[in-house]
C-alpha cells in the first residue's frame, strides 16, 4: 500500500485539530465523564473529516476507504480512547449504511449534518439479552400507516446521551432472523424516546454510554435505510468498515503507550540504571513493536483488498481480533515498568490500561471474530445451524 | 499442611465479620474513595483477629503464622482487594517485625493497640526514588540527644492518611546501605509528619494512599525498633511474611472472580446456550482453577517451610511472582465473558481487574522477585558485569 | 509435606541405581531405539524399587504413596524420557488395579514377578479408535468355559514388544460402557498375541511402543483382576496414580533441562558475555522455576491428600495438564538459549525437547484433564451426558 | 502488494515441480538424512526456478524480489522444511551479494551454473565461536601473491557436504571488525577444505548440515566478490532477503500444517464427534490462521517497501521474530490435537514440529532480531552500560 500526499494531507490536518481542539481538553473531559461531542464534532466537520469516504453531494470528500483509514490511524493520537470512540461511531458505524443504501431525503436529513458536525449520530444494535448475537435483538418497529411505531430498548449506546439521530436496527417482521430487520433513522428528540441511564464504565470515560428505552415512538417510514427487512445485511456490511476502524485507530494508541514508555523508563533509574536499560524491557517493547507492526501490515492489506473490491470479512475480522488482543498486552506489559506510577490515574498508562480493555468486547467480542473466522475456515461443527 | 479445628474457626470468624461488617459497605467504601479503617479495625481487633500470631501478653493469641497464612485467605472473600490490603498492613507488613524485635515499652505503646484496633499502622519504606530499591531510600534519623530527628519523605504508603502511627525505616547513619538502616515506631500526629497528598489510584481504590513529608521530626530513641543499622536486615524478614500474604490473599480473590463468571456465564445466554456452554469458557476457567490450586499448595507448602524454621525466601518470591501474574490472568480472562457488562464499574470482575492488576506491582514487582529467584539460582551477572 | 529418613533412603538407592546402571548407557539405547527393559527391571527389581507402594506378601515395601513419589521424582534425573516412562508403567499404571483387586493366585503369578523384575509388564487400554476416550474401546473378551477368548487390538502401548504380560481392558459384556468392561492379565507369549509394529515415534526413542493384535486369545478365567464388570472403575482409579506418577516424574528432568541450560549459556559466551548475563537468559530460568517449583508443591499436596485417602482425582488432573504444559514450555525455552547446539541431536536439551512433547499427549491429554476439571467444577453443560 | 498474472504462473510452475519432483520423495529423504541436492536444483534451474530475480544474462529471469518472495511461499508446500531451506540457500543466501557485486568473469563461474542447477552453493558465515555474532568471525584469508591463502573453519553449514562452491566470509585484514572482512567465491573441492563432519539434527533431517575446516586453501583473488573489506556490509544487505525469505517461507508451511489438522480432526472421532467440532479446536485454529495472516500482511508489505528502494531492516527483521515463533506455535498447537498420531514420526506434523523448531535460531536467533529492532527504536543500553 502506498500513501499520496492527500494521505499525508489528511493526516496533518487530523493530527492538527487533536492538537489544537481536543488534547487539551481530554483531562478535563475524562473528569467529566463525558466530552462535548456537538463542539468537538463540529471542528472535525468544518474540515471535512467526518465525510472523508462519504459522497459529495452529501459534503462528504468522496476519497475511498483508505483516506478513512489514515484518519482512524491518526485519531489514535489522541490522549484517551473514549474521543476516538465517539468519531469512530459517527463516520464508520453508525453513517455507512446511510451513505450507502439511504435515500436522497433521508440522506439530505441525516447524513449531511452528521458529516457537517451539527448532528452526533450514536448506533443502536446491541440490547439486553444481544450484545454480539445480533439476530436475537428484541426491538420492534411496527408498521402503521405511513409511521413506524417503535417498541424496545438498546444498550451500550456510545454518544447515546448527546445524539441527535440513532440508526436503530428493529425487527419489522416475524420473518427469519436475517431477513426480518430494518435499519431506520431516528430523531431522539422524538417523544417516547427515553434515555434510562449513563452507564459507568472501567475506561473510555470521557465517552458516555447509555440505555434507552423506546416507547411507542413514532417515525415516518420515509426514514429507512434502503429496503425493509435488509436491515441485518446492511449491518453486517456496515460492520466490514466498523471493524476496520477498530483495529486502524488502535495502532498510533499503542506506539503512544510505548514511547510513552521508553521516555518514562530512560529517565526512571533503578538499582542505579535507567528500567529501560533492563534487557527485560527493551526487548518487550520491541516484540510489542513488531507486533504492532503485523496489525499495521494486516489492516493496510485488507484496507487495499476492500478498495479493489474483495470481501474483506475474514481479514477485517481477523484485525479485530488481534487489535483486542494486542491493545491489552501492550497496555498490561507498558504499565508494568512504570511500578506504582502507572497504578496512578493520572498516568497516561493506566489511562490506557482501562481504555483498551473495551477493543476485546465492543464492536464483536474476540469470540464473535473466532466464530467469524472458524465459519469461513469451513471448521464450524456441520450439524449446528449459527 | 493438615489443617486443625481451629483454622476452621478462625475461618468462619472471619467469614461472619467479613459478611456483616465489610461486605455490605464495599460498594460504598470504592464509591469514597476510602474505607473507615479505625472503625473496621475496631470490629475485627473485637473479634481478635488482628493478632492472631502476635505475643498474648499484649493482646495476641499467640498462634503460629499458618493463622495468618488462613487470615489472609479469608480475607480473600472480602469484594475488592483495598480492605484486605490494609488488613495485611496492619497484621503481616508493620507490625511482624516489631511484635519480634521491639522492647516491651515500645510493643505496649504501638503494637497492643494496633492489635486491639485502637490504632491503625502504615508502613514506611518506599520512597519516590526508591520502590522496589530499598537500600536506596534517602530518608534520615538524625540522632539528637534522646531523639532521631527525621526528614525526608515516603510515598505509595497503603492506610497512609488515617495512620496513628508509622513503622518507618529511615538511615541512622552513612555506613553501608544494609547496616545504616533502623526501623522506628513514628506516630503520625507528630509535628513536622505532613501529608503531602492522596494518591489518585486505578484501582484498590477504598484503600488511601499517600505520599508524607518529614520535616525535623522528633521522636524519641526509645521508639526504636531493635537495635540500630538492623533495619533493613528487619525489614527483609518482614518482607518473607509479607509476601506469603500476598500469596494466601490473592487464593479466594481469584476463586471468588472465577465462581460469580461461572454463575454469570451459567445465566447469561448467547447465541440460544449459556456462555458457560462454550468449551473456551469452561475450559479457561479450568485452567484459571489449576493455576490457582498449584499457587496455593504453593503456598501451604512455603507456610509449612517457613514455621519449620526454614528460610523461605525462594518459595515466599516464587509465589509472589506466580500470584501477581495470576491475579492480571483470572480478572481479564474472567472479565472476557462477562461482555460489555464486565466493562461496567458495577460488575464484580471489573473491580478484580483494577484491584488486581496491582499485584505485580506492589510490595516488591515481578522484576524484584526474578531478581531475588535468579540470584538465589546463582544465575546473575557477576557484580562488575552490571 | 515433611520428608522421613526413610525418603532420602529410597532416592538415595534410587539416584545410585540410575548413576551405576542406566545413564552411563542411556545414549546408546536411545540409538538403538529401545532399552533392555528386563536387564534394567531387574537391577531397580533387587533394590525392592519396583514395588515401594506394593503389599509386601507379593515382594512390595508396603510403604504409602509418598514413597513411590519421591523414587518418580528421582527417576527425572535419568538421561531420557523413555526408561522412566517405562519404569512408571511397570509400577505406576499396569500394576496397581492388580495389587489392590487381584486375587492371591494372580497376584503370585503376575505382581510377584514384576515387583522382583524378572516380568515386564504394559498396559493394554488404549486402541486405535479410542485413546483418551477409554469407555470406547473395542477390544472383547468372551467367556467360554472357564476361558475369556480376547479379540480385537491395543494401540500405543509402552513396553509393548518387550512385555512378558500385559494387563489388558477389554468388554465382557454388551452392557453399558462404564459397566461392562474387565481387566485381565494376559500372558503376551499366548498364541494368537500378535505384536503388529513397533511405532517409531518423535521422541522416547529409547522406550518401545507397540501395537498389538488379539486374535482368538485364551486366557483362564483366574487371571481375571477383580470383578467382572469393574474394570472401567478400576483404571479409573489406576488413572489417579498414573497422573500423580507422570508429573512427579517430570519434575527433575525439568530442574536438570534448567542446570544444563545454565552450566551451557554460562560458558558460552556472544557478543563478549556470557549468554547467562542476558536478563531475557537469566529472568526466564528464574520463571521456569518457579512455576515447577509451583507443580512441585500441586504434586506433594494431592500425594499428602491421597494418602489420607481423599479423592485427588482433581488435583491429580490438576497437575497432569500443568505437568504436561510446563515440559513443553522449559524444554522449548531452554533449547532457544542454546542456540544451534540446541538442535543438534547430540544436546541434551534436544532429547528432552523431543521426549517432553509427550505428556500433554500421553496418559489422558490436556484436553480430557481439562474435561475432567471441568466436570468437578460442575461448569460441564448440563444437557450433554458425558 | 497487487500480484501479477507473472506471479501466478511462477506459483503454479513451483506447485507443478513440487508436486511431482520433490514431495513423493521428501518421506525417503529423511529417512535418508540427506536429499540429492544436484539432482533436484538441475530440475529447477531446467524450470527457470533458480533465478528468478537474477540478472538475465547469467540465466536469471531478471524479475525483481517479488517474484523471489513467491518462491519463498510456495516452496512452503514441499512437506518438510529441509528441501525449500536448501533451495534458500541457493537463491536468496549465499548468490544475491554475488549477483549485485560480483565481476562479470566470477558470476560466469559461480553464478551461472547455481542458476542452471549444475553448481549446489552454500554460505559460509556462521563459525563455532560466531553463530549470530557475525563481526566476530575468526576465519582468515591472508592475501598471497594472486591468491588469498584461508584458514579457519565454519559451522552450521546448510548443504555443505554437496555444496560445489561456498559464499565464504573470512577476515582479510586486521581492521576494525565491519570493515576486515570479505566474500570470497570457494571452490569446495579446493585442496584443504576438509568437510569435517555432517551434523545429526533434531529435524530438517534431509537437508545436510556440515562443519567445515580450511588448512591453508588457495583460491585466486579475482574469486573475490566487490570490493575487499566489503563483505560485511554486503552479507548485511544479503541477510535483508534472508529474513524476507524466511518470512515468506514460512507461510504456506503454517498453513499446511492447519490445514492437514483440520483434515485429520475432522474425519477422527472423539467422545462421539469429530475432534475438529471442539471449539476450543477449531478456535485455536482460528487464532493461529490469523497470525499467519497477520505475518503474511507484514512480509508483503516489507516486500513493497523493498522493491521501493527503503531500508526494510526493521520490518524484514519483525518478520524473522514473528515467523520463527509462529512456526513453533502453529506445530506445536496443531501436534496436540492429532493425539497419539501427532507424536509418531509418520505424521507431517510431527515433522513440522522437529522442523519448525529451527525458524527462530536459524539465520539470527529471535534475539538478535530483538537486539536489531530495539537497536532501531533508539532503546539499547548506551554502548558503556553493557
Amino acid at each position: 500500500m502506498q500513501f499520496t500526499q492527500e494521505h499525508e494531507e489528511i493526516r496533518r490536518t487530523t493530527r492538527a485539530i487533536i492538537e489544537r481542539d481536543v488534547n487539551p481538553y481530554v483531562d478535563e473531559w475524562e473528569k467529566n465523564d463525558i466530552f462535548p461531542a456537538h463542539q468537538v464534532f463540529k471542528k472535525f466537520g468544518e474540515a471535512g473529516l467526518l465525510g472523508i469516504s462519504k459522497p459529495v453531494e452529501f459534503g462528504g470528500m468522496g476519497l475511498d476507504y483508505s483516506y478513512s483509514m489514515v484518519m482512524a490511524e491518526e485519531l489514535g493520537t489522541i490522549g484517551c480512547g473514549g474521543v476516538p470512540m465517539a468519531i469512530g461511531v459517527q463516520t464508520d458505524m453508525a453513517t455507512p449504511a446511510l451513505a450507502r443504501f439511504g435515500s436522497d431525503a433521508v440522506r439530505k436529513e441525516f447524513l449531511a449534518p452528521s458529516i457537517a458536525g451539527d448532528y452526533v449520530a450514536c448506533l443502536g444494535v446491541s440490547e439486553v439479552g444481544a450484545g454480539s448475537d445480533v439476530a436475537s435483538i428484541k426491538t420492534t418497529a411496527k408498521r402503521v400507516g405511513d409511521d413506524y411505531v417503535i417498541n424496545g430498548g438498546k444498550m451500550w449506546t456510545t454518544n447515546g446521551t448527546q445524539a441527535d439521530w440513532i440508526c436503530l436496527l428493529a425487527n419489522t417482521g416475524d420473518g427469519q432472523a436475517h431477513r426480518n430487520k430494518t435499519l431506520i433513522c431516528v430523531p431522539m428528540k422524538t417523544k417516547g424516546v427515553q434515555i434510562a441511564r449513563k452507564l459507568d464504565k472501567l475506561g473510555m470515560r470521557s465517552s458516555d454510554t447509555a440505555q434507552i428505552f423506546f416507547d411507542e415512538v413514532k417515525v415516518p417510514v420515509k426514514n429507512r435505510i434502503g429496503e425493509e427487512g435488509m436491515g441485518f445485511v446492511y449491518q453486517m456490511q456496515q460492520f466490514q468498515e466498523e471493524r476496520m476502524w477498530g483495529a486502524a485507530s488502535s495502532l498510533k494508541g499503542m506506539e503512544k503507550i510505548i514511547d510513552h514508555t521508553i521516555e518514562y523508563t530512560r529517565q526512571r533509574k533503578i538499582f542505579g540504571k535507567p528500567i529501560l536499560d533492563n534487557q527485560v524491557v527493551h526487548f518487550k517493547l520491541a516484540e510489542l513493536k513488531a507486533e504492532i507492526e503485523a496489525l499495521r501490515s494486516l489492516i493496510y492489506r485488507a484496507c487495499e483488498e476492500y478498495i479493489n473490491g474483495n470481501d474483506v470479512t475474514m481479514l477485517a475480522s481477523m484485525a479485530k481480533l488481534k487489535g483486542g488482543r494486542l491493545m491489552r498486552q501492550v497496555a498490561d506489559s507498558c504499565l508494568q515498568y512504570w511500578g506504582g506510577m502507572g497504578y496512578m490515574t493520572e498516568s497516561p498508562v493506566s489511562r490506557a490500561f482501562r481504555d483498551t480493555r473495551l477493543m476485546s468486547i465492543g464492536g464483536g467480542a474476540d469470540e464473535v471474530m473466532l466464530q467469524i473466522i472458524s465459519k469461513m475456515m469451513g471448521t464450524l461443527p456441520r450439524l449446528e445451524n449459527k | 499442611m493438615q489443617f486443625t479445628p481451629e483454622h476452621e474457626e478462625l475461618r468462619r470468624t472471619w467469614r461472619t465479620v467479613i459478611e456483616r461488617d465489610i461486605n455490605p459497605h464495599m460498594d460504598e467504601w470504592e464509591k469514597e474513595g476510602i474505607f473507615p479503617a479505625h472503625e473496621v479495625f475496631k470490629k475485627l481487633g473485637n473479634a481478635g483477629l488482628l493478632g492472631v500470631d502476635k505475643p498474648v501478653e499484649f493482646g495476641g493469641a499467640g498462634l503460629d503464622f499458618s493463622y495468618t497464612m488462613v487470615s489472609a485467605e479469608e480475607l480473600g472473600l472480602v469484594n475488592g482487594g483495598s480492605v484486605p490490603m490494609a488488613v495485611g498492613v496492619q497484621m503481616a507488613m508493620a507490625t511482624p517485625a516489631l511484635a519480634r524485635f521491639g522492647s516491651d515499652e515500645v510493643r505496649k505503646e504501638f503494637l497492643a493497640p494496633s492489635i486491639s484496633g485502637d490504632y491503625v499502622a502504615c508502613l514506611g519504606v518506599s520512597e519516590v526514588g526508591a520502590g522496589s530499591d530499598v537500600a536506596s531510600i534517602k530518608t534520615t534519623a538524625r540522632r539528637d540527644g534522646g531523639d532521631y530527628v527525621i526528614n525526608g519523605g515516603k510515598m505509595w504508603t497503603t492506610n497512609g492518611t488515617q495512620a496513628d502511627w508509622m513503622c518507618l525505616l529511615a538511615n541512622t547513619s552513612d555506613d553501608a546501605v544494609h547496616t545504616n538502616k533502623t526501623l522506628i515506631c513514628l506516630p503520625m500526629k507528630t509535628k513536622g509528619v505532613q501529608i503531602a497528598r492522596k494518591l489518585d489510584k486505578l484501582g484498590m481504590r477504598a484503600s488511601d494512599t499517600a505520599q508524607i513529608f518529614f520535616d525535623d521530626v522528633r521522636v524519641p530513641v526509645r521508639n526504636r525498633i531493635g537495635e540500630e543499622g538492623m533495619g533493613f536486615i528487619y525489614q527483609m524478614k518482614q518482607f518473607q511474611e509479607e509476601r506469603l500474604w500476598a500469596c494466601a490473599g490473592s487464593l479466594k480473590g481469584c476463586e471468588r472472580t472465577i465462581n460469580a463468571t461461572i454463575e454469570y456465564t451459567r445465566q447469561r445466554k448467547i447465541f440460544g446456550k449459556p456462555i458457560l456452554d462454550n468449551q473456551v469458557v469452561h475450559f479457561k476457567l479450568a485452567e484459571l482453577l489449576t493455576e490457582v490450586e498449584a499457587l496455593r499448595s504453593l503456598t501451604y507448602r512455603a507456610c509449612e517451610d517457613y514455621l519449620a524454621g526454614q528460610d523461605v525466601t525462594m518459595l515466599a518470591s516464587m509465589g509472589k511472582l506466580i500470584a501477581g501474574r495470576l491475579r492480571r490472568t483470572v480478572s481479564d480472562s474472567c472479565l472476557q465473558y462477562w461482555g460489555g457488562m464486565g466493562y461496567m464499574t458495577e460488575s464484580p470482575v471489573s473491580r478484580a481487574f483494577r484491584d488486581g492488576r496491582l499485584g505485580s506491582i506492589g510490595g516488591g514487582a515481578d522484576e524484584v522477585m526474578l531478581t531475588i529467584i535468579s540470584k538465589l539460582m546463582g544465575t546473575l551477572p557477576r557484580p562488575e558485569r552490571n
